[in-house]
């Protein structure tokens, strides 16, 4: 184990680990320049110099893959809204956001189907979904306060479970079609012709950026400053401590749970217009956590912003990249682009600081 | 300290008790027993005192009555608590605090990620009185305790282990309580900062009404202000009196206020550290 | 500096060895939060060194540095001649300082007799392979080293919780755990933050034994954080003071005791 | 009143120091042990020894690893089924390369890989804590379950992709392969189990238990005592992926029989493993039993076992209630005991000792 | 429940549950109600009533080993119904002596009775498929020389479904000089397939086969609508084919193909029989208006095989109650010509299948299904799959299955006579 340390040089710490792993980049991506004057077609030409032509030469094709990756990353930062919530509010790692969206989406398409008009339809959701709220109160968290982390972590896995068994029992489980129609949200598509090709904006695409960015702007607002905001901040950092200054736990996390079911219901709309609404999305669910660990579990701002990181990032990392080895590997980048980045802020971009004092 | 309130005529038994624990039994886990039946009262307006020594129950006694205990898997399983008139038992703990009866933890529990303005602004969130109210109240607060001011704005995680008693201690007047459970207000604090804490209970007692049951390890403060004290060993209550009587007993002034003999001895000079004489056992 | 002067009680002041630390000009940030400004003191081999001051005043933040939890901008700390800026808190376990905490850090989910048995890690050295069979030469480690820990267990008189889980333990007997995981480490320097918080006269009284006997029977120097006055003037050869990160007195408790920058900062009346 | 220690003094520090220092307790053990041995082999049928021991052992393997590392050492992961495909695929190669080594032998060896793998992921845990670890490890499931499909090397560029388990013998009984019985099958993973938790108990208990559980409980007061974070984490990643790993060739080539594997290893393998260390009782090794007995076998046993009792429930009914069931079980017992299924066996015994007095 | 002596018990893995139950539904209803058909018509097979039953597998190939476990000594035929299932099934089987009947799906190689005498692979595997794929396109293009040039992309579940035609392709791409380029969708981002279908726009291929099931599908339908890809130049394998897979994309669907087997609709007499004899009695779960649906017809289909399988072997044996090693000789010498067909109420429901002891699959034609906008309708003719450039790579590639396993057990069981 070398403890040597070095002696600073015109102020700049060596031994903080920042700038170490600042050097080791530079170091790398110096090598990898060097490496290409001397072999102009091998593999370093195809990791440093092929995408970037391929960027300037399809510059349309460059435009649709960012806004791809915008979209999805707003799609994700969706689900990952829910997390936040309800993290920050009763510090729970709800492992169920993914389901609650499922949920949420098949119980208004399978109402519709029912016979229900939509715009009732999604009402009677709501009213599911404060149900919802108020069972899990109940019958999960009331009994679990003020027990640790993993263990209310581990009880949502119950409810996602419960939730799965009961969302098949009761709609089936072959997927089904969102009604994007009947609640009159835009379809099709607006093509930009650009640098002689085209780029092709969904209008579903649009309007979920508009709907997630105001929502995340009134929730910001609201857990910053208001009452009921600080009250959740403080049921996170310990329940016990809450309880005794007389927050009522059970209608904070009421107030949460519904909150974020109602995002999951939006959610799991938007996902429904682009895909078909089935137990299938559970996994898509998943991309969340990159999403929520970069942005930092505490910040809703975080999450609209690790979900743009991680959904550009991916999808440039895939169409230029992901050839090179093979392709798919965007099921996995998103994962390392969240480890690179919390290498360097352990608690994720805006996450709360991790206090560490003895 | 001229004017003690030792001195001034103990509040009669006469007057109406705010907080009475009668008989009352605490299981852990469902199967560790630590309260063996212990009966308590407060008058309102009291300072009202429990001593005992480390794991005696002290604790487990204010959260039995804040409710706290179901957080922790413990229940009480017999006996009943009155709070104002009212069985308070199976109240939820935010109830009991609408009531007027919070509880300041043991070892601080300050929100460590909010600041300490936000820390003590929490205390009040069971007010309705309006944001007026809560903003003179705040600057009371920090008029008590200067040093909160000046840490303001920081995340109360990083703030040093006595301004985190302040917070919390400060974080409690600011829900406005008719009573207070203080648990071990004086652990950590500087000698000059515990008088102040004291002297801050005996002000809201004199001015406010604010009744106080104080758990405390430091018997000579809690005796000095207390009208009335309780001395609990392994989950009993042992014996009671007005703290004029406890200061005066042989027992205590040995084992509590370490006077013996009428003068006070060196911490050097204790050779045995053997138990010594216990009321049980 | 104060080596030679005499305390007021008459009683001559117990000779003690070379300096053993030496903390110089050490200055620690926060922001813009100044936790410790330019402070300057020593530490002599087998003294109880009382580290005192206002709430805030940077007590924990010094221990910290002195151990390697904190690494202070500016300043050198010196231990056993050995000079440095930064250190990593395990290298300061290996060179033997031990501590306790404020807020206990014990382990919880552990029993007494684990958590002490963890502050004889370094001095355990078997290989992985003896560790999976936990027979031989790992057995025999595994006792040997039972053996000095039960003899702190009943030093410290905690023998009726060797096997609880030290979280659910009443404060005080945590403490108590706590001093016996840093005794388990035979340190050279043991640093105590507020051993004494949350204890009653009889418990404070017990303790004070403890710290006492560690200091003269194993001559362990000892840096002793402590806000009950009795107990430091009692116990410490030398006080430090320190207030809003600096120091603003040192010397004997007496000295201490009777400067009027100290009694303005801290104990409020004369005592 | 059957249950007393009382009467049993320790006279020597090794007595103390035993994993089961009670008398029945250890009577109790050598009775399961009997039973395992025994009584298994002869009662179950086929179905119930391949369909429910078997996996019940490999699962408690997994999550004996699971538990070093989350109810030991503190660490989330959510990427032991990717650990254990590491070393069910360096399991396969390594009965290409070398076809005359012993299956056993070979199965231990992949457990190395495993583990080496494992540090390598745990790496990035001295600077990322908690939840947040947890992506750390989902890269690793990720990363490697994307490896499993796209390094054709892994499964020798068979055309289906597939793990193919070759038949292997020990003194002419095959082991492996589809003519190995479930009863010699069960005989070998009881064998590995039983030795693979002997080690880990003695592990646990050690000081090297002793520092994970510090590092686990409060990580800068155990650095303060001089316990490298670093070392102390990446041993526990080594062990736990060991374990994994052991437990993925196990599931493989004892109990699948080859196959399609790279659907095997997926993060619900991961999350249910999970949920077994923390339904079972974080850092208890009994725990990690119960726990894989719960979630492994119950929806078997439901799935298979309600029909036979004449609860009229068909296939797809009965795996959504299963679902449902498994979900409100996991909730009731966490709020029975959140301390799993170990503490409340713990509790059982802490009532039976003072029975008939209530405390 | 005990079993009377003159029945026989057929036990099929279903999945109505987890992320495949879209396509597993239908397929599931289809194969009950065509055997609850022939117990109620006919009073079951030659007077022998089939007991058929399900075991759930959620298509996890756990589960599906549990029920392998659990039927194997009852069912007369294990239909595992997931390439995963069945690749854990095959070596077990041929231990327990169980016929494995794994319709157009699994492990292709296994279509050489020779070194897999337990596994049957009817009516085609997936290598053929891809060798039609190839066919249609030529047939577009307008003759196999026009191949030369031109790109085919394959879209494919990363898994070793998904992976399965890419052997034949690469041959066939190779022989005929055109270009394949590989579009994997990891299992995860089924749905989720934007910067794939980016990378599509980017290549510019002719035309996409698709080799998907489950929510990947009607997922790829929509991205070629929405990345202008001409749609009638993607085509599906026939996992692809479902019904919701192409009302997905709406009316911009229209011209969507897959390969098929079977035929869609309810105009046969079979199907019609199904309503008279189950559905409208209320004993089917799927409502009438979805019978006939692709997917549904083809879980028809597959139980006709069990049942014509069971029929030959009561035939072959003289039994009326038959064992799995009587159903396995019946399964070989399978024979179900046009007249047979027309007899079953199937003619022009599908070619005609012959398995026989080396063979088992049969290699028999498919045709293109191209979606009208609201059902599939047949394009073009059925097409014969280049049998011989699929044949040899099935041998070599069971030779080596069969060696890697090591004490593969050596076909003992004779051929029949009539095959
Ligand atoms: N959550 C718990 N579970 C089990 N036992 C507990 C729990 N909390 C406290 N105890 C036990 O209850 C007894 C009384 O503890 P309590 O905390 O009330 O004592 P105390 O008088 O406040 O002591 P101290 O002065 O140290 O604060 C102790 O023996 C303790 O071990
Ligand atoms: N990690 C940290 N980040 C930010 N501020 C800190 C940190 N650690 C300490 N401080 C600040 O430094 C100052 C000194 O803190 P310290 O804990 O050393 O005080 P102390 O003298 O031990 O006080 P007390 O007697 O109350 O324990 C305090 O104002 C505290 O808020
Ligand atoms: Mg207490
Ligand atoms: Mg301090």
């Amino acid at each position: 184990m070398s403890d040597a340390t070095l002696r600073p040089i015109a102020g700049i710490n060596f031994n903080s680990f920042r700038v170490r792993a600042a050097l080791i980049l530079a170091a790398v991506l110096l090598l990898g320049i060097i490496g290409i004057r001397f072999d102009s077609s091998g593999t370093l030409h195809k990791i440093f110099v092929d995408p970037f032509d391929q960027m300037v030469s399809a510059p349309d094709l460059l435009v649709q893959t960012i806004w791809e990756g915008l979209v999805s990353g707003v799609l994700y930062a969706l689900i990952a809204l829910g997390f936040v919530l309800i993290f920050k509010a009763s510090g729970v790692f709800n492992f169920a956001q993914g389901i609650m969206v499922v949920f949420a989406a098949l119980t208004l398409v399978g109402l519709y189907e029912k016979g229900v008009p939509a715009f009732l339809a999604v009402i009677l959701t709501l009213g599911v979904m404060f149900v919802l709220a108020v069972a899990i109160e109940r019958v999960v968290l009331r009994p679990l306060v003020n027990q640790p982390d993993i263990i209310l972590f581990m009880a949502t896995f119950g409810i996602t479970y419960f939730l799965i068994g009961l969302g098949e029992t009761v709609f089936g489980g072959n997927p089904k079609q969102m009604i994007t129609d009947q609640l009159h949200l835009p379809r099709g598509a607006i093509e930009l012709k650009l640098f002689g090709g085209f780029v092709s904006l969904q209008k579903i695409d649009i309007a979920a950026a508009i709907i997630a960015s105001l929502m995340i702007a009134v929730l910001a607002v609201f857990f910053q400053y208001t009452r009921i905001g600080r009250a959740l901040r403080a049921v996170a950092d310990s329940h016990k401590a809450a309880l005794s200054v007389g927050i009522s736990l059970n209608q904070i996390w009421v107030i949460v749970w519904f909150t974020a079911g109602i995002v999951a219901l939006i959610t799991g709309i938007m996902w429904g217009a682009r895909s078909d609404v089935s137990f299938a999305l559970e996994i898509v669910a998943l991309k969340a956590l990159p999403v929520l660990i970069l942005g930092g579990f505490t910040s809703i701002p975080g999450a609209i912003i690790g979900g743009l990181i991680i959904g550009i990032g991916e999808k440039l990392g895939e169409f230029y990249w992901g050839p090179l080895i093979g392709g798919g590997i965007e099921s996995w980048l998103a994962y390392f682009i969240a480890l690179g980045f919390l290498l360097f802020r352990p608690q994720g971009l805006f996450g709360d600081k991790i206090i560490e004092r003895i | 300290m001229s004017t003690l309130t030792l001195d001034q005529p103990v509040a009669s038994a006469a007057t109406e008790t705010i907080l009475s624990l009668n008989n009352i039994e605490v299981v852990y886990d469902h199967v560790i027993l630590v309260l063996k039946g212990v009966s308590l009262s407060v008058p309102r307006g009291g300072i009202v005192a429990i001593l005992g020594a480390n794991g005696a129950g002290k604790t487990t006694t204010l959260k039995a009555i804040s409710n706290l205990l179901k957080a922790e898997r413990g229940e009480v399983t017999k006996g009943s608590i009155v709070f104002a008139g009212e069985r308070v038992d199976r109240m939820s703990p935010n109830e009991l605090v609408r009531r007027g009866c919070i509880q300041v933890m043991e070892g601080r529990h300050c929100f460590g990620h909010l600041s300490i303005e936000e820390n003590l602004l929490t205390g009040a969130f069971t007010r309705r009185d309006g944001n007026a109210a809560i903003k003179r109240d705040l600057e009371k607060i920090y008029e008590l305790f200067p040093r909160l001011k000046q840490r303001r704005n920081s995340q109360a995680g990083y703030t040093s282990g006595g301004e985190q008693q302040m917070c919390a201690v400060g974080r409690a007047m600011m829900s406005k309580p008719k009573m207070i459970l203080l648990d071990e207000p004086s652990m950590g604090l500087a000698p000059q900062i515990v008088e102040e804490i004291f002297e801050i209970v005996r002000r809201l007692n004199a001015e406010d009404g604010v009744s106080f049951l104080v758990a405390e390890q430091n018997t000579n403060m809690a005796l000095r202000y207390a009208t009335y004290g309780y001395i609990m060993e392994t989950g009993r209550v042992v014996m009671d009196g007005e703290a004029k009587a406890l200061r005066e007993n042989e027992d205590v002034k040995e084992f509590y206020l370490g006077v013996a003999e009428g003068n006070k001895k060196s911490f050097r000079e204790v050779k045995s550290y053997k138990r010594r004489k216990r009321w049980l056992s | 500096m104060n080596a030679a002067v005499m305390n007021v009680t008459g009683e001559p002041v117990r000779e003690k060895g070379e300096v053993l630390l030496s903390v110089e000009n050490v200055s620690l940030r926060f922001g813009g939060v100044k936790a410790i400004t330019d402070v300057s003191f020593d530490i002599r081999k087998g003294e109880v060194r009382a580290i005192i001051g206002p709430n805030g005043a940077g007590k924990t933040s010094m221990l910290n540095c002195i151990n390697g939890f904190y690494q202070p901008q500016e300043g050198q700390i010196t231990f056993k001649g050995e000079r440095r800026q930064k250190m990593k808190p395990h290298r300061a376990a290996a060179a033997g300082i031990a501590r306790t905490f404020q807020n206990v850090a014990l382990f919880k989910g552990m029993s007494t007799l684990d958590n002490i048995m963890t502050g004889r890690t370094l001095k355990m050295k078997r290989s992985f392979f003896w560790q999976a069979l936990r027979h031989g030469p790992a057995m025999a480690e595994e006792i040997e080293h039972r053996r000095v820990v039960e003899d702190i267990i009943d030093f410290l008189q905690i023998e009726h919780i060797r096997k609880l889980p030290v979280g659910k333990l009443p404060y005080g007997l945590q403490k108590r755990v706590e001093l016996g995981r840093a005794l388990a480490m035979e340190p050279e320097l043991l640093l105590l933050d507020e051993p004494m918080a949350g204890m009653n006269l009889e418990e404070k009284e017990d303790m004070c034994r403890f710290i006492l006997d560690v200091n003269q029977q194993f001559g362990t120097t000892i840096a002793l954080i402590e806000h009950d006055m009795g107990v430091v003037m009692d116990l410490s050869d030398r006080v430090v003071v320190l207030e809003y990160g600096r120091k603003i007195a040192d010397g004997t408790p007496a000295e201490v005791k009777a400067d009027q920058a100290v009694i303005d900062a801290y104990l409020g009346v004369a005592h | 009143m059957f249950y007393r220690e009382a009467g049993q003094f320790k006279s020597t520090y090794q007595a103390d120091m035993a994993v089961f220092p009670i008398k029945q307790d250890r009577i109790g053990l050598a009775i399961i042990l009997g039973i395992a041995f025994i009584g298994i082999p002869l009662v179950g049928g086929d179905f119930f020894i391949s369909s429910v021991m078997i996996p019940f052992l490999v699962f408690s393997l997994a999550a004996i690893g699971l538990n070093i590392l989350t109810g030991y050492t503190g660490l989330i992961s959510l990427g032991t089924a990717a650990f254990m495909g590491v070393g069910a695929y360096a399991c396969y190669k390594l009965t290409t390369f070398f076809p005359d080594v012993n299956i056993i032998v070979l199965i231990l060896v992949s457990g190395l890989f495993s583990a080496a793998i494992g540090v390598l992921f745990g790496l990035p845990s001295l600077r990322i804590k908690g939840f947040y670890l947890a992506v750390a490890t989902l890269a690793a499931q990720f990363f490697l379950q994307w490896a499993f499909v796209r390094v054709p090397w892994l499964f020798n560029y068979n055309a289906s992709g597939a793990i193919e388990v070759p038949q292997r013998t020990l003194f002419d009984i095959s082991l492996t392969g589809a003519s190995a019985t479930p009863e010699t099958r069960y005989f070998v993973c009881l064998v590995l189990v039983v030795v693979l938790t002997w080690f880990a108990s003695n592990l646990v208990h050690g000081k090297i238990g002793r520092s994970w559980m510090a590092v686990r409980d409060m990580d800068i007061a155990a650095e303060l005592m001089g316990i490298k974070l670093l070392n102390a984490k990446l041993l526990a990643f080594a062990v736990s992926s060991f374990y994994a790993g052991v437990a993925g060739a196990m599931m493989i080539f004892l109990w699948y029989g080859g196959g399609e594997a790279n659907d095997v290893f997926t993060i619900r393998l991961s999350f249910n493993i999970l949920f077994m260390v923390i339904i079972g009782g974080l850092g208890s090794l009994i725990g990690s039993f119960l726990g894989a007995a719960f979630i492994a076998s119950l929806p078997t046993i439901m799935k298979f076992g309600l029909p036979a009792l004449g609860v009229p429930l068909s296939g797809a009914t009965a795996e959504h209630v299963t679902f449902m069931l498994v979900g409100a079980l996991i909730i009731l017992f966490l709020i029975v005991e959140p301390h799993g299924l170990a503490r409340l066996w713990q509790i059982g015994k802490q009532k039976l000792r003072t029975w008939p007095f209530p405390y | 429940p005990a079993f009377a002596q003159d029945s026989i018990y057929f036990s099929n893995n279903a999945y109505r549950t987890g992320p495949f139950a879209g396509s597993g539904i239908p397929i599931g209803d289809g194969m009950r109600d065509y055997i609850a058909m022939i117990n109620e018509r006919d009073g079951g097979v030659n007077g022998v009533k089939i007991v058929y039953e399900e075991c759930e597998t959620g298509y996890d190939t756990k589960k599906s080993i549990e029920c392998y476990e659990q039927v194997k000594s009852k069912t007369i035929v294990y239909s595992p119904w997931s390439t995963g299932a069945t690749l854990a099934a095959i070596p077990r089987a041929h231990v327990d002596k169980l016929p494995i009947l794994s319709m157009a799906y699994g492990l292709s190689a296994s279509a050489d009775g020779t070194q897999f005498p337990w596994v049957f692979i009817p009516p085609l595997t997936y290598w053929d498929g891809a060798s039609v794929m190839v066919k249609h396109m030529a047939a577009e293009l307008g003759g196999m020389d026009k191949l030369k040039g031109k790109k085919l992309g394959l879209i494919h579940l990363d898994a070793p479904f998904g992976k399965e035609p890419i052997p034949v392709l690469e041959n066939l791409a190779k022989k005929y000089g055109f270009e394949l380029k590989l579009y994997p969708v990891a299992a995860a981002d089924m749905q989720n397939q934007g910067s794939l279908w980016l990378s599509i726009r980017r290549d510019r291929p002719d035309y996409l086969y698709n080799q998907g099931w489950g929510a990947m599908n009607p997922t790829a339908v929509k991205e070629a609508i929405k990345n202008n890809f001409p749609i009638n130049k993607l085509v599906g394998v026939w996992w692809a084919g479902g019904d919701d897979d192409a009302r997905a994309g709406g009316a911009e669907a229209k011209g969507y193909k897959s390969l098929n087997f079977n035929a869609a609709g309810q105009d046969f007499p079979v199907i019609q029989d199904i309503i008279k004899h189950v559905v409208d009695k209320g004993r089917s779960t799927t409502p009438k208006e979805k019978v006939g649906e692709n997917l549904y017809n083809r879980g028809v289909y597959n139980s006709m095989l069990v049942v014509e399988g069971i029929r030959t072997a009561q035939k072959l044996t003289g039994k009326k109650v038959i064992t799995p090693e009587d159903m396995r000789r019946g399964l070989e010498s399978l024979n179900i010509d046009e007249a047979r067909l027309k007899e079953i109420g199937m003619a022009g429901f599908a070619s005609p299948v012959k398995i026989s002891c080396t063979d088992h699959s049969g290699h028999h034609k498919a045709y293109v299904a191209e979606w009208d906008g609201t059902k599939w309708t047949q394009k073009g003719d059925w097409i014969e799959p280049m049998k011989d450039e699929v044949r040899p790579l099935i041998e070599a590639n069971a030779k080596d299955y069969t060696e890697k396993a090591g004490n593969w057990p050596k076909r003992t069981e004779p051929c029949e006579k009539s095959s």
